[in-house]
C-alpha cells in the first residue's frame, strides 16, 4: 500500500511486519523515530508476541539482542553514530557468535566534535566487525531491505545492519510501498535459529578458542560472509517475485554501459548524483554511477565486471579513513587490481554537509578531465583550513579546531533590512 | 544442530581432561581409632554402634555392641565408663552419653527378646570356664560364638560372681543381670552352680577339657589388724554385700561405720542407709579426691546422706564406739598420723578395705607363677601351664566388670587360635582420630541429655534402681551427639565440597571413592571432612 | 541463623549431606543425581572457590527450576576455565558473550523465553535464566547492565562470585577488593602498602536500592543457605541478586585447602555479613556462630602477610576490626540484635 | 518538479507543515519529498522545512536552495536570516503577517516578484483562533494551496486530518479553510 510517511515510520513498519520477538531500544538521532514508533506498535498490541525492552546504552541494547537472539528470538535494534561506537564490543560479539540479529544504523557522523548530521564514518567504522552492511538507497529500498535483512541474517545465521542515511531518509517524508502482512509472511518464513540455546539440547556458546583453531574460526567467519554474495541477489530476486520490485541486490548500475566516468557511491546521495548524470549526460557526456549496495560482503567481482569498461572511477564516499582517505575507494582498488583505471577519491557530506548538483557537477568534469587531485575534499573551505593550519603553525595553543572555525565564519548574517 | 566450529561446543565435553594429573598430594579414605573404642577395656566399637543406632536401628546397634560385650544392659549400669572421659566431644560441649545408650539397647533387646544367634559351626572342643561373674560370661560367650563347647563351673549358688554379690541392686537390678546371663547360656553354654573346682588339672582331664580359662573373682575381704573389744561387731563389706542376696538380711544397727574409700566401701553405706541405719559414715584416711571410688558414686551417697569422715583411721573399735585418729597429708600426698583422736558411735564397723581371689584351685598345677595374691599371664592370656587361660580379678589388673568383660574376649580369641595350633595376633592398632583431627565446626552444639535419677527419697528407703535409662527419643539425640571420630558417617561433605566433583558417591552404607582422573589434590575435602576421616598422602614420584 | 528449616541432627548439621534425613530435606549437593552443571576437567585451580560456588549455585538453580535453565557468563576465571576449546564443563544452555555484558545478555534470553511461553499460550516462562560473572564484571565493567537489569526488573537471577580482584588477567584490584590488600596493581610497598582504604562498593545495598524483589549474600561455606537461597530466589519473579563470596587461593596466597575454611572465617568475623533482603529491606541475617577476630581470617591469606610482618600493622589491623564490628551492629549478626539496614521498600511487598 | 521551503520557528510545525503539504500532493497522484533542515533546534530557533512535488520519483537530496515558493511562517525572521535566497521572479510567497508587505518595509524587495504571488494572512490569528494556540503552519498551508493552485483544499483538509484527528483537525480545517479564502481573495484582488 502506498503511504507517504516519514522514512523512520516506514522502517518501523517494514520491522514490524517481519514480526521481530525482542527490540532492544536506546535514543540516539537519528534512528530515535524508528524505535519509538516500534515501541507504540508493540503498546498497542499492534506487533504481538514481541518483546520491547528499554535498555540503559547502545552496549545493553546490542548485549540484550545477543541473549534474546541466541535463545532463538528474531530480534532487532538500531542505532547511529556515538551509539554504534559504544556498543562496538558487542558488535564484534554478535557476528562472532553467529546470531542473526537486523540493525538499522541511521547513518551519522562521529565525534569530537560533536555532529549529529549524516555521514558514514559510524558503520565505515565497523567494516571489519563481520555483519553484513546493506546501504539503502530510498526510504522504500530502506523498508525493503529490513524485511530482506531479516531472511538473508537467519539464512546465514549472521547479523546484519541495514544503514540509511540519518535525517535524509530518516526524517524525509517521502512515498513508500509499504507491503501486506501476508506478503511479508509469504517471503520470511518463521526463525529457525541454527543454534539456540535451549534445556532441552543444551550447548555451549561462546567458548573460548585458543591459536589452534582461531584463524579457522576466523576464515570460516569470511567465507560465510562470501556466502551472501550469492545470497544477496537470490533473495532480492525472491523478493521481486513476491512484492514486484526490485530492491537491494549488490551493486546498482546506472548509465553504465558506455560510461568512461564512473561514480561510486552508497545510500542516498545515489538520487543527486544520478540527477546530476541525467544532467550531464543531456550535455553529451559519458558518465554513469555504480551504487554499491552490499558493502559487506564487498562485491569485489560485481564491481569489477561492472567496472570493465570505465576509464576512471570517482568513489564518492561520506567518509574520511584519516590518515590514507578514501574507505570505499581503497576497496574499490582492490576489486580493480591489475586493470588500468584512474581512480578518484572525493570525500564528502562530512557531518551533514550538503553534497549538490552544482558541486557534484564541479567535480565530476574535473576528474572528466583528469583534472582532480587523488584525494579530494568536496567543497572543502580552503579559506578556513589555511587560517587554522597558520594558527597552528604560529601559536603552540592555538585552541580548539571548531570554536576557531565558528569565530571566523562570524555571526549568521542577513541581508534584509 | 548445525553448530559453529569451536564457537559453541557439546555439553559435558571436558571430560575428556583428567585433571588428576595436576596432582602431588593424593586424599585417602582412612579409619582412625576413636578414643571413645581406644578407652574401652572390654574393647568395644562404640563408634561403630552408636553409627547404627544414630539412625534408628538399635538392634543392628546391639548386635554390633555384642560382637565385643554380651552384657550391655549391665554395662550401661555399672561400667566407669572411660569411654567417656576420653571421647571428643567432651571438648567441645559434653561426652556423648555411651553408656546410657548402651543401656537404652541392652534394655531394648532384653524387652524385645533379642537373642544370640548360634555358632555357625561346631568344633568339638570343650572349654571349661571356671566363675561365672563378667569375665567367665564374656569367654563362655565368645567361646561358644567360635563353636566351641563351653560349661561354666560356678562355685556359688547363682551366676554373675561380683555382679551380683558385690553391685547392690540399686544399681543393677537383678532381673537384668538374669537375663542377660540367660541370654548366653541360651546358646548353649553349660552352666554348673554350687559346682567349685578343687583340682582344676583333675577336673579337666576327667572331663576331657581341650582348655580351661579362669575367672574366679576376689571375694576374700581383705582384712587389717584394728584392736578390738570382743564384743564389737566387725563386718566385712564382701559378705555384707553377699548376703544381701540370701534370705537374711545383715543386721547393722543404727550407726555404721564403713572402713575404706573405693567403690565398695560406697556401695556398702548407701546398702546400710537402705537397710535402715540412721548414720552410715564412711570413715577413710585420705581427702576426697584422693578417694578410689568414683566421684558420681561418693556424689549419690552423699545425696542419699552417707556422710564422710577424710583423714581419718580407726584405731580401735569398741563397743559402740570407736576410736579413730586423725591423719594429715604430708608433701607427698601420704597419710600420717597426727595423734588427735576422736570418738565416733558405732554399732557395727564394716570393713572395705579391698579383696583377694581364692586360687585353691589351682594347688598342684605346675608351671604357674604369682604377684601379689594373683595369677601372672602371658599377652595371650595363658598362664605358664599350656592351655590354663586366666583373666579378670584373678590376674593383675583393675577389677572393673569391664576389664572383666575384656578378659574375656581376648582370653577366648586366644583360646581359639590355641586349640587350632596357631596364634592369634591383635589387628594393629590404628592412629588415633585426636581431637586435633576433627572439623567440629560441623557439628551442631548439643549438650548431652541427662538420665533420669531416682527422688531421694525412695533412694534412701528402697533398692530400686536409681538412676533411670534414657527413652527412645533421648537415646537416640545422644546417639546423634557421636561425632564418629575418624570413621566415615557419611555425612556427604567430601562429596559437596570437592570443586572438581573428583568424589564418588557410592550410596547408603557404601560411602565414598575418589576419583583420581580428576581429583587435583587440594585438599579442600580433608580439611573439611568433620570427623577426621581422610588424609592426604604425598603421590608416588 | 539464616536458614535452617530442618530441626537438624546433632551430627553433621552443617555438613552437605546427613544420612539421617529424609530425601526431600537433603541439600541438593548431597544427592547421586545431582546435575554436577559443572563438570569434571574444567581448568579452575586447586581448591577454586568459584568453581565450587558456580556448582552449588547452578545445580541448586537447575533443581529449583527442574531443569528449564540458560545460564549467561561473562568473561572472567569461570568462563575461561569452563570452556576453553574444544571442552566445556558445562551440562546446561549456557552462552559467553563479554565482560560487561552478562546482565543484558540475560535480560535478551529472559526476553525471548518470555515471548517463547506467550506463543505457546503460557503467562509465565518456563525457562529461566541465571546470568553469572565474578567481582570484576559484577561490581565495575558490568556494574552498568546489572543496574539496568535491576531497574527494569527483568525476569534474571544474577550471580556475583565475589572472590575479590581481577584473577582472571592475574590478581589486579576490583572494587571489591578489601582495604590493604595485596594485588598485582596495589602492591604492598610504600607508605600505604596494599589496597587504599576506600568507602568500597556494596553492590548487594546498591541492588537493595533498586527496591529489586530479592538479595542475598552467600558463602561456600554455608551450602544449605545458599541452596535456600537460590531456590529461594528461582521461585521468584523478576530482578533478583546473590552474592556469593568465593576464596581464591591463588588471589589470596591462601592453602588451597582452605578455600571453605576462609569462607566461614569471613562470615564468622562479620567482614561478610551473609543476609537476604526483599524489596530493599533485610528480612533474614545468618548470625555469627562462633565470633572470630579478623586476625584469624587475615592470618591465612598473604596478600595480607604485610600486616603481619615483624612490626605487626596493629593500626590497620584494628581498622579491619572495625569494619567487622560494624558490620555485626549494621546486621545485627550477633544474637538477638536485629538489622537496621535498608532502603524503601517498593509497594510491590 | 515544485520546490518549497518553509520557513518558522521551533515549535510552530515548520517541518509538520512540510510534510503535510507533500501528503496533500501525495494524496493527488503525485510524488513529494519532505524533509527538515535536521538540526536539534529547541522551541523558538530558527527552522527550515522543505517539500518538493514532481511527477515522477524524487530523487534529489540537496536541500531547496532554489525554491519555488516560500512558507513563511514567521515575519520577525525576515529581519534576520536570508529567507528570499535563491527564490525565483516567478516565486510564490505566503507571508504569516496581519500588516503588509509595506508595513513591513519589503515594498522596494517585491517589485522583483509578481505581486499576485505574494500573498499575506494572519495566520498566527486564524490558529489562535480555531485551536486556541500558535499553530500557523495549517493555516498556511490553506493559505499556500490558493496562492499557489498547487492542491486543492480538499487535499489540504485531508493531510490534515492523517496528522490530527478528532477537534484539533477540525480546528485546524476551520483555520485553512478561512486562510484559503482569503489567499484566494487576495489573489484575485491582485490580478483584478
Amino acid at each position: 500500500m502506498l503511504k507517504q510517511c516519514e522514512g523512520s515510520h516506514a522502517v518501523a513498519e517494514a520491522v514490524a511486519l517481519s514480526r521481530p520477538e525482542v527490540i532492544c531500544a536506546y535514543p540516539i538521532s537519528p534512528q530515535t523515530h524508528i524505535v519509538e514508533g516500534l515501541g507504540e506498535m508493540v503498546k498497542a498490541g499492534e506487533i504481538k508476541d514481541c518483546e520491547y525492552i528499554n535498555v540503559e546504552s547502545e552496549f545493553a541494547a546490542m548485549s540484550v539482542a545477543i541473549g534474546s537472539s541466541a535463545a532463538g528470538a528474531r530480534t532487532y535494534t538500531a542505532t547511529a553514530s556515538q551509539g554504534l561506537l559504544f556498543m562496538v564490543e558487542a558488535v564484534y560479539n554478535a557476528s562472532g557468535l553467529g546470531l542473526p540479529i537486523v540493525m538499522t544504523v541511521a547513518n551519522r557522523a562521529i565525534g569530537a566534535p560533536i555532529n549529529i548530521w549524516n555521514d558514514h564514518s559510524d558503520s565505515m567504522s565497523q567494516r571489519d566487525c563481520g555483519w553484513i552492511q546493506i546501504f539503502a538507497e530510498t526510504n522504500q529500498e530502506a523498508a525493503d531491505l529490513h524485511i530482506q535483512a531479516f531472511k538473508l541474517a537467519e539464512e546465514l545465521s549472521l547479523p546484519v545492519m541495514v544503514c540509511m542515511d540519518g535525517f535524509i531518509l530518516t526524517h524525509a517524508y517521502e512515498r513508500v510501498d509499504i507491503p501486506t502482512q501476508e506478503q511479508v509472511d509469504k517471503f520470511l518464513p518463521p526463525y529457525s535459529p541454527r543454534q539456540i540455546l535451549d534445556p532441552a539440547a543444551p550447548v555451549s556458546i561462546g567458548a573460548m578458542v585458543g591459536p589452534e583453531a582461531f584463524s579457522e574460526v576466523r576464515y570460516l567467519a569470511h567465507a560465510k560472509q562470501m556466502q551472501a554474495l550469492e545470497l544477496i541477489p537470490k533473495i532480492s530476486k525472491e523478493f521481486e517475485e513476491i512484492f514486484g520490485r526490485n530492491s537491494g541486490g549488490l551493486v546498482r548500475p546506472y548509465m553504465l554501459e558506455d560510461a568512461e566516468t564512473v561514480v561510486i557511491a552508497l545510500g542516498s546521495v545515489l538520487g543527486t548524483i544520478k540527477d546530476t548524470i541525467d544532467e550531464m549526460r543531456a550535455d553529451g557526456i559519458s558518465i554513469g554511477v555504480l551504487g554499491i549496495n552490499s558493502f559487506r560482503p564487498f562485491p569485489v567481482s560485481a564491481i569489477r565486471r561492472a567496472l570493465s569498461h570505465a576509464k576512471r572511477i570517482v568513489v564518492l564516499e561520506k567518509s574520511l579513513a584519516v590518515g590514507i582517505g578514501g574507505i570505499v575507494a581503497t576497496d574499490v582498488r582492490m576489486a580493480l587490481d591489475g586493470l588500468d583505471k584512474r581512480i578518484y577519491t572525493v570525500v564528502a557530506g562530512l557531518g551533514g554537509r550538503n553534497i549538490t548538483r552544482s558541486s557534484l557537477h564541479r567535480v565530476f568534469r574535473m576528474a572528466m578531465h583528469d583534472q582532480l587531485e587523488a584525494l579530494h575534499f568536496l567543497d572543502l573551505d580552503w579559506n578556513i583550513v589555511n587560517k587554522e593550519v597558520d594558527r597552528e603553525r604560529t601559536t603552540r595553543r592555538s585552541g580548539p579546531i571548531a570554536e576557531n572555525i565558528l569565530r571566523d565564519l562570524g555571526q549568521t548574517k542577513s541581508n534584509v533590512g | 544442530m548445525n553448530k559453529p566450529f569451536a564457537i559453541t561446543l557439546n555439553v559435558g565435553s571436558s571430560l575428556a581432561n583428567k585433571t588428576g594429573s595436576w596432582r602431588s598430594f593424593r586424599p585417602a579414605y582412612v579409619n582412625r581409632l576413636p578414643p571413645c573404642n581406644n578407652a574401652c577395656p572390654a574393647g568395644e566399637d562404640t563408634q561403630g554402634w552408636l553409627f547404627h543406632a544414630e539412625s534408628g536401628d538399635y538392634e543392628a546397634a546391639w548386635r554390633h555392641l555384642t560382637e565385643a560385650n554380651p552384657m550391655p544392659a549391665v554395662m550401661g549400669r555399672v561400667c566407669y565408663h572411660p569411654c567417656e572421659g576420653a571421647c571428643n566431644r567432651g571438648q567441645l560441649d559434653s561426652a556423648v552419653g555411651i553408656n546410657s545408650v548402651e543401656r537404652f539397647l541392652g534394655d531394648e533387646a532384653i524387652k524385645q527378646g533379642w537373642k544370640f544367634a548360634a555358632p555357625a559351626a561346631e568344633t568339638g572342643k570343650r572349654i571349661l570356664v571356671v566363675g561365672a561373674g563378667p569375665s567367665g560370661l564374656s569367654a563362655a560367650y565368645q567361646l561358644r560364638r567360635m563353636g566351641h563347647q563351653v560349661v561354666i563351673f560356678e562355685a556359688g549358688p547363682l551366676a554373675g560372681g561380683m555382679m551380683r554379690f558385690g553391685i547392690p541392686k540399686y544399681r543393677l537390678p537383678r532381673e537384668v543381670l538374669d537375663a542377660e546371663v540367660q541370654r548366653i547360656l541360651d546358646m548353649g553354654v553349660e552352666m554348673r552352680l554350687n559346682t567349685k573346682v578343687e583340682d582344676l588339672l583333675k577336673t579337666m582331664k576327667e572331663e576331657k577339657f581341650d582348655a580351661a580359662f579362669l575367672a574366679v573373682g576376689a571375694h576374700i575381704a581383705k582384712r587389717t589388724a584394728i584392736p578390738a573389744a570382743e564384743s564389737a561387731k566387725i563386718l566385712d563389706a564382701v559378705s555384707v554385700l553377699r548376703s544381701m542376696e540370701g534370705e537374711d538380711k545383715p543386721m547393722l544397727g543404727r550407726r555404721v561405720v564403713v572402713y575404706g574409700g573405693g567403690n565398695t566401701a560406697i556401695d556398702v553405706a548407701r546398702t546400710a542407709k537402705r537397710l535402715g541405719a540412721e548414720e552410715a559414715i564412711i570413715v577413710y584416711r585420705r581427702t576426697r579426691d584422693k578417694m578410689p571410688a568414683h566421684d558420681f558414686e561418693v556424689e549419690e551417697a552423699l545425696q542419699e546422706g552417707v556422710m564422710m569422715r577424710w583423714l581419718s583411721t580407726i584405731k580401735q573399735v569398741g563397743e559402740g564406739a570407736i576410736q579413730v585418729e586423725k591423719m594429715e597429708l604430708d608433701e607427698n600426698g601420704k597419710p600420717v598420723p597426727t595423734g588427735e583422736f576422736d570418738t565416733l558411735e558405732a554399732d557395727s564397723v564394716i570393713l572395705a578395705l579391698g579383696q583377694d581371689v581364692d586360687l585353691g584351685l589351682l594347688n598342684g598345677v605346675p608351671d604357674l607363677s604369682f604377684e601379689d595374691g594373683v595369677v601372672k599371664v602371658g599377652e595371650n592370656m595363658m598362664t605358664g601351664y599350656p592351655g590354663i587361660f586366666a583373666g579378670g580379678d584373678m590376674v593383675p589388673s583393675d577389677r572393673t566388670v569391664t576389664v572383666g568383660v575384656g578378659h574375656g574376649k581376648l582370653a577366648a580369641r586366644h583360646i581359639n587360635a590355641w586349640l587350632a595350633g596357631t596364634t592369634y595376633v591383635k589387628p594393629p592398632k590404628k592412629e588415633l582420630a585426636t581431637f586435633e583431627k576433627l572439623n567440629t565446626w560441623y557439628y551442631t552444639d548439643a549438650d548431652k541429655t541427662v538420665r533420669p535419677m531416682l527422688d531421694i527419697i525412695r533412694r534412701q528407703s528402697t533398692f530400686d534402681e536409681v538412676q533411670g535409662g534414657l527413652n527412645e527419643d533421648n537415646a537416640l539425640f545422644e546417639a546423634r551427639r557421636c561425632l564418629s571420630c575418624g570413621n566415615c558417617f557419611e555425612c556427604d561433605n567430601c562429596y559437596g565440597v570437592c570443586p572438581d566433583n573428583a568424589v564418588i558417591k557410592l550410596g547408603p552404607g557404601k560411602k565414598f571413592e575418589f576419583n583420581y582422573d580428576y581429583c587435583k589434590g587440594c585438599g579442600v575435602c580433608v580439611e573439611e571432612c568433620p570427623c577426621g576421616a581422610i588424609k592426604m598422602e604425598a603421590e608416588a614420584s | 541463623m539464616g536458614h535452617q528449616d530442618v530441626k537438624f541432627y546433632q551430627t553433621g548439621t552443617f555438613t552437605v549431606g546427613n544420612r539421617l534425613l529424609p530425601p526431600e530435606q537433603r541439600s541438593v549437593q548431597s544427592e547421586i543425581e545431582r546435575t554436577n552443571s559443572l563438570n569434571s576437567g574444567h581448568r579452575a585451580c586447586q581448591g577454586c572457590g568459584e568453581a565450587l560456588g558456580a556448582r552449588y549455585a547452578i545445580d541448586a538453580a537447575m533443581r529449583a527450576t527442574g531443569n528449564q535453565l540458560i545460564a549467561v557468563n561473562a568473561t572472567g576465571c569461570l568462563e575461561v576455565f569452563s570452556t576453553p576449546y574444544p571442552e566445556t564443563s558445562w551440562q546446561i544452555p549456557w552462552i559467553h558473550s563479554l565482560f560487561g555484558n552478562a546482565a543484558a545478555v540475560a535480560t535478551g534470553v529472559a526476553a525471548a523465553a518470555k515471548i517463547r511461553a506467550q506463543k505457546a499460550g503460557k503467562p509465565l516462562a518456563e525457562t529461566r535464566v541465571i546470568a553469572q560473572g565474578g567481582d570484576g564484571g559484577t561490581t565495575d565493567i558490568g556494574f552498568g547492565c546489572l543496574s539496568g537489569m535491576f531497574e527494569r526488573n527483568d525476569d534474571v537471577l544474577y550471580i556475583c562470585y565475589d572472590n575479590q580482584a581481577y584473577m582472571n588477567t592475574g590478581v589486579q584490584r576490583s572494587s571489591a577488593t578489601p582495604p590493604a590488600a595485596r594485588t598485582a596493581t596495589t602492591m604492598p610497598v610504600g607508605e600505604h602498602p596494599g589496597n587504599e582504604w576506600g568507602q568500597g562498593k556494596n553492590v548487594p545495598l546498591i541492588a537493595m536500592a533498586h527496591g529489586i524483589p530479592y538479595v542475598a549474600t552467600a558463602s561456600v561455606s554455608d551450602l544449605r543457605d545458599l541452596e535456600y537461597k537460590v531456590t529461594k530466589a528461582m521461585n521468584m519473579r523478576g530482578a533478583r541478586y546473590i552474592h556469593i563470596f568465593v576464596p581464591c587461593p591463588l588471589g589470596w596466597g591462601s592453602a588451597s585447602c582452605d578455600t571453605i575454611k576462609l569462607a566461614r572465617l569471613a562470615k564468622e568475623t562479620g567482614l561478610f555479613p551473609v543476609f537476604e533482603a526483599e524489596y530493599g529491606e533485610v528480612t533474614n541475617v545468618s548470625k555469627i556462630r562462633q565470633k572470630q577476630p579478623v586476625e584469624a581470617y587475615l592470618r591465612l591469606q598473604r596478600r595480607f602477610a604485610h600486616l603481619f610482618g615483624k612490626t605487626p600493622q596493629l593500626e590497620l589491623i584494628a581498622r579491619f576490626q572495625a569494619m567487622a564490628d560494624q558490620n555485626i551492629r549494621k546486621f545485627g549478626l550477633l544474637g538477638e540484635d536485629k538489622a537496621t539496614v535498608g532502603f524503601p521498600g517498593s509497594e510491590h511487598k | 518538479m515544485f520546490q518549497v521551503r518553509i520557513h518558522g520557528r521551533g515549535g510552530q510545525g515548520v517541518v509538520t507543515g512540510a510534510e503535510m503539504l507533500s501528503i496533500a500532493a501525495f494524496l493527488e497522484g503525485r510524488h513529494a519529498q519532505a524533509f527538515p533542515s535536521f538540526g536539534s533546534e529547541r522551541t523558538g530557533a530558527p527552522v527550515v522545512a522543505f517539500c518538493r512535488i514532481a511527477d515522477k520519483e524524487i530523487r534529489l537530496r540537496e536541500p531547496v536552495m532554489e525554491p519555488d515558493a516560500l512558507i513563511i511562517q514567521d515575519a520577525t525572521l525576515l529581519h534576520q536570516i536570508d529567507v528570499f535566497a535563491g527564490l525565483s521572479p516567478n516565486g510564490y510567497v505566503v507571508l504569516n503577517t496581519n500588516r503588509s508587505f509595506e508595513e513591513l518595509g519589503l515594498g522596494e524587495l517585491f517589485k522583483r516578484f509578481r505581486p499576485e504571488r505574494l500573498i499575506t494572512v494572519s495566520a498566527t490569528d486564524l490558529s489562535f483562533k480555531y485551536v486556541n494556540r500558535n499553530a500557523p503552519n495549517v493555516p498556511m498551508l490553506g493559505a499556500f494551496a490558493a496562492a499557489s493552485g498547487l492542491i486543492s483544499l480538499k487535499s489540504v483538509e485531508a493531510a490534515i486530518r492523517e496528522k490530527f484527528s478528532g477537534k484539533v483537525a477540525e480546528g485546524n480545517i476551520a483555520a485553512a479553510t478561512e486562510a484559503y479564502n482569503i489567499a484566494l481573495a487576495a489573489k484575485e484582488a491582485a490580478h483584478a
